[in-house]
């Protein structure tokens, strides 16, 4: 009835990427404000449903100096290097993260399956509710994508961390510098590994015209925002066809909940936000639940897996 | 410590925010606004040993790039009184400071300047001309009060009453800058310093450790309250 | 001395991609308006140095329906599905094409080595000043990027096409969806080819959210303009860094001649225009001109080759 | 022959201009804009057997997406009179220019509509009430006029002046209006249809082959002076 007030239906945003339960769809991307544990617990309090912290190794790093990012209308390039204190300090500050209701994931990197497995494994230990491997980042010389291009060693890395960690909830995180991402998802999927996130950077580069010189200080980097999401979504699409079961979290160019439900459309069970974390600031997470919430509530709809089964193409 | 000027359309800072200086096949600076007039910024850089060195030994001819300004700067309200402490390479922003408040009406400013020796002491002159009561400190006593830039705030506020007490410089400093002013119950401010490199609060490097907090996006210029608070706030 | 009146230097913007000499280094990509004689032409009239034409087969392709092509703010996307009336026909198309002074190349394109040599041959003598070999087109089954991905099989199509032709100008044109561009272009030189184009377009796709449909009747396509800019880049400089002296032609998100010069910083010899020519119209290539020729006279160099030495980092 | 309607947020467009109409898992079509009031947009769609005949068969609650408006439209100017000639699926941009320049002052317009047969015909009425003169032609004779539109408009050219000829319908029906405007000398503008795809002047599909003119950018009206003049215009 018109005019009478109703109490409006309970939307129920939760979301499921195979065993990992979320509190909705919107996770924080690796590498974005995740490697210290008052700024993860900062994006809880904002909204994030899970927050994948940044890339950690076994031995410290210290990354590159600056510049080490850009941005533009289009897009951000970046090549942080991979900095980070290694992983017995991680690990206490991963023990100081206080948020018991939402998932903690740990980007794990490594120069070798040894070094994969061992990072995987203290993570684990010091309350990871589960690891992402980085066989992705596009700018680091001996892991990353270099490892992440090959479907043999994608399988050898998972299959390592795997075996050190039988019930590990475990992702692996893809690269799109790749003509067959299909491969390097299945390669994944017989390594051990419980579900997909795609995608990482893409390679490249930008000059600064007057200054002759390269953007970043590394010469080279990553492209994230609104340039990789046609790719991500590619990724994504093309995993989803290849791998109809496989739990996939979909990044790349999400600043919208328009962008997020394209990621869904093409087939991934939740999405990550990177880049649009500078434009839109952590807030983001709270719009994103909200427009979503109004989304369902437009489609008359009470449940975002539902909704998502049916925005399926 | 040098001076530098280069060309840049970049829009107008708030003193204590900051821009990003690039210079090609070198690296890339974090460097607070000193001075600004047009499309000219001025910057005084203290040489560290690494990039600064060379930005420092930058000829006038050079090219750089600067990106910015980011950040934000110190709270500005007219009718008040300002205790600014500076230290080091923590000068510029305060500078800048008073440079754009002394437009403001019945604002005054007491501005303290520590350094280890006579000879690191600078542009007192100049910030004397913008209005301000200058007060130097060397830990030395080679010139002005013998000690340090906190206790010599310290004594001042004894004297007279102040608003607010503003601080840019080494973190011990910005630390015993705050005791004194939570003592003193009046407003503090402080500008920090961290591994600063996306500068757009994306990056997570700047963090002030255990306060959620972003000294690229959130600060550098950090109230006290704030401070306390951190991610609570 | 000021105030008395000058002639203005001689400005030459001549460009040299090896054999190829141009009247300045802006081109037009293939797939752009290079479908039939009288665009060509008025693409040459507009001031484009170059020509490439559309990719062409053997036998007739219908290409997909529409929608074939969609655009934002950050990208376009397409997907034409190579559409063309076969070699036959587009040979005397070819034919029609009246303007001695500017290159023509022909795109070719081909399902094996066999017919890329066949198509090559038949281009060739029907005028075409050199043929750039499509092994990079990534929608369409069999060819384009699915050769073009493979370093043995790039390598192979263009010794076909040297075999055929001992004598002729061979460029091929490489993909960006790869993790190592640089295996690529090193393949396609030991076949036997006197340059590079870098790069097509990078798989992508979309989604309609409201129609819950694919923007592209084919799925998915090729993502160019802006934010394939940096991926181009990228490419280029990955190429220049491993072939120092291969002749290398710069494709990507080219829309004002900053983004040009980047190119030349990169370490290419020219440009190809695509996408942009839907935002600016084919006078970019007047507006190119005029831009150089303003950097040339700024940066007092009087002859684009040597300016673009001076570039080179 | 149907009429569809669908919301969408296009922006305005000039009569002629066409839009792309975009049927999920069926196709895209370019279609003239026949009416539109603000966010409703109509369509007259003809059944050619292909996609056509899948945008002919939606039901009033499909989705539909539309882009554009692309393209040029008519030329238009007060004071002028307007012979219109329209074939088959002509129709639309013919009525919708009728539409538009009624609104100007002293504009005069004849419609001819020609078709095989008299069931063919449509909208006739419609098109009187917006004030044009009324003339339909068929093949067969079993309405109006017997013989083709351009042969009507030849003897009603006979008969009284006019300053402009503007046609849409079939390529042999352009070719004949364009040659009757040429003897007559007088204006000639006709709507062109081309293998429209990418609707933005980038894929070279829609080429008016020889001319060196894109349907889909440079028209889909072309003037007879363009058509002459090709490229070199
Ligand atoms: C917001 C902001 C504004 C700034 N404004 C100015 C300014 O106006 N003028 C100016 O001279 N400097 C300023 N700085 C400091 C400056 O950017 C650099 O940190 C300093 O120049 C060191 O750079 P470097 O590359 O020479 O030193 P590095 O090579 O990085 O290091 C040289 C030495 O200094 C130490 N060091 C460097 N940075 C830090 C740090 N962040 N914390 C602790 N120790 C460190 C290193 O450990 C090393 O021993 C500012 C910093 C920030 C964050
Ligand atoms: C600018 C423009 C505006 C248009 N406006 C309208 C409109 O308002 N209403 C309307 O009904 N139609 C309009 N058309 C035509 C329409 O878009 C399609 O061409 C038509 O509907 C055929 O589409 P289809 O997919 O059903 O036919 P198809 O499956 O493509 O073909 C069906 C039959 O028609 C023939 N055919 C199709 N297209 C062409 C062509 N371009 N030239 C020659 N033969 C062809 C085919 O050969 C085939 O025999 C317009 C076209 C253009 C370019
Ligand atoms: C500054 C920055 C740092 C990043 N660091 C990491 C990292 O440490 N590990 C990782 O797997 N991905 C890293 N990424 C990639 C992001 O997690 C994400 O995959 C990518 O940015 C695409 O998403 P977006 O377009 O939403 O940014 C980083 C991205 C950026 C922009
Ligand atoms: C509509 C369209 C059609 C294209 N067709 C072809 C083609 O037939 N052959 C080819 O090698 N590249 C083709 N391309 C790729 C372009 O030549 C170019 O490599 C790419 O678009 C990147 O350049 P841009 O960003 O300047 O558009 C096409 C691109 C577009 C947008
Ligand atoms: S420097 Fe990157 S978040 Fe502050
Ligand atoms: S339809 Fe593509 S150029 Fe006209």
């Amino acid at each position: 009835m018109e005019g009478v007030n109703t109490v409006p239906r309970p939307i129920d945003l939760r979301a499921k990427v195979g065993r990992l339960q979320l509190d909705s769809p919107f996770m924080l991307a690796s590498g974005i404000l995740g490697n210290e544990h008052s700024l993860i617990m900062r994006a809880y309090r904002a909204g994030a449903s899970a927050v994948v912290t940044k890339t950690v190794f076994n031995n410290a790093r210290s990354g590159y100096t600056p510049p080490i990012y850009f941005e533009n209308e289009y897009y951000a390039l970046n090549a942080v290097g991979l900095p980070g204190t290694g992983v017995e300090h991680f690990s206490e500050e991963l023990a100081l993260v206080k948020e018991e209701s939402k998932p903690l994931i740990a980007s794990v990197g490594g120069l070798s399956p040894g070094e994969f497995s061992h990072v995987a494994q203290r993570v684990i230990d010091a309350g990871a509710d589960a690891v992402e491997l980085n066989l992705s980042c596009p700018h680091v010389a001996g892991t990353g994508s270099e490892i992440g291009s090959k479907p043999d060693l994608v399988k050898e890395v998972v299959f390592a961390v795997r075996d050190a960690l039988p019930r590990a909830l475990i992702f692996a995180k893809l690269t799109p510098n790749t003509h067959d991402i299909g491969e390097l998802g299945k390669a994944a999927v017989e390594g051990g590994a419980d579900g997909l996130t795609a995608v990482n950077t893409l390679r490249g580069t930008g000059f600064d015209v007057t200054l002759r010189a390269p953007l970043l200080s590394h010469g080279y980097g990553g492209v994230s925002g609104h340039a990789l999401h046609p790719v991500a979504l590619y990724a994504v699409q093309n995993l989803r066809t290849v791998l109809p079961d496989t739990p996939i979290i979909g990044v790349g160019g999400v600043y919208t909940i328009e962008d997020a439900l394209e990621f869904f459309i093409a087939g991934a069970d939740a999405v990550q936000i990177g880049t649009a974390i500078r434009n839109r600031g952590l807030q983001i997470f709270g719009e994103l639940r909200a427009d979503l919430t109004t989304r369902l509530r437009n489609a008359r709809a009470s449940d975002f897996l539902k909704f998502k089964e049916e925005l399926r193409i | 410590m040098h001076l530098r000027s280069c060309n840049a359309p970049v829009p107008k800072e708030a003193p204590g925010q900051f821009v990003m200086a690039y210079l090609p096949r070198v690296g890339e600076v974090p460097l607070s606004v000193y001075y600004r007039r047009g499309r000219i910024l001025k910057f005084l850089v203290e040489d560290y040993g690494g990039v600064s060195t060379k930005v420092v030994g930058v000829r006038p001819s050079s090219v750089l790039a600067v990106r910015g300004p980011y950040g934000h700067g110190f709270g500005l309200e007219s009718g008040k009184s300002y205790m600014l402490v500076a230290g080091g390479s923590g000068a510029p922003p305060v500078i800048n400071f008073i440079r754009t408040a002394r437009k403001l009406a019945r604002t005054r400013f007491t501005y303290i300047l520590g350094a280890r020796t006579a000879d690191q002491l600078f542009l007192l002159k100049e910030v004397e001309k913008l209005g301000a009561q200058v007060f130097p400190a060397t830990d030395d006593g080679s010139m002005g009060f013998a000690g340090n830039a906190v206790s010599l705030a310290e004594s001042l506020l004894e004297d007279s009453h102040y608003d607010a007490l503003y601080a840019c410089g080494p973190e011990s400093m910005l630390e015993s800058a705050r005791e004194l002013a939570e003592k003193k119950k009046i407003r503090y401010e402080g500008s920090y310093v961290r591994d600063v490199r996306c500068a757009v609060g994306i990056c997570g490097l700047c963090v002030m450790e255990g306060r959620g907090l972003l000294v690229c996006a959130d600060g550098p210029v950090f109230t006290g309250e704030v401070l306390a608070a951190g991610i609570r706030k």
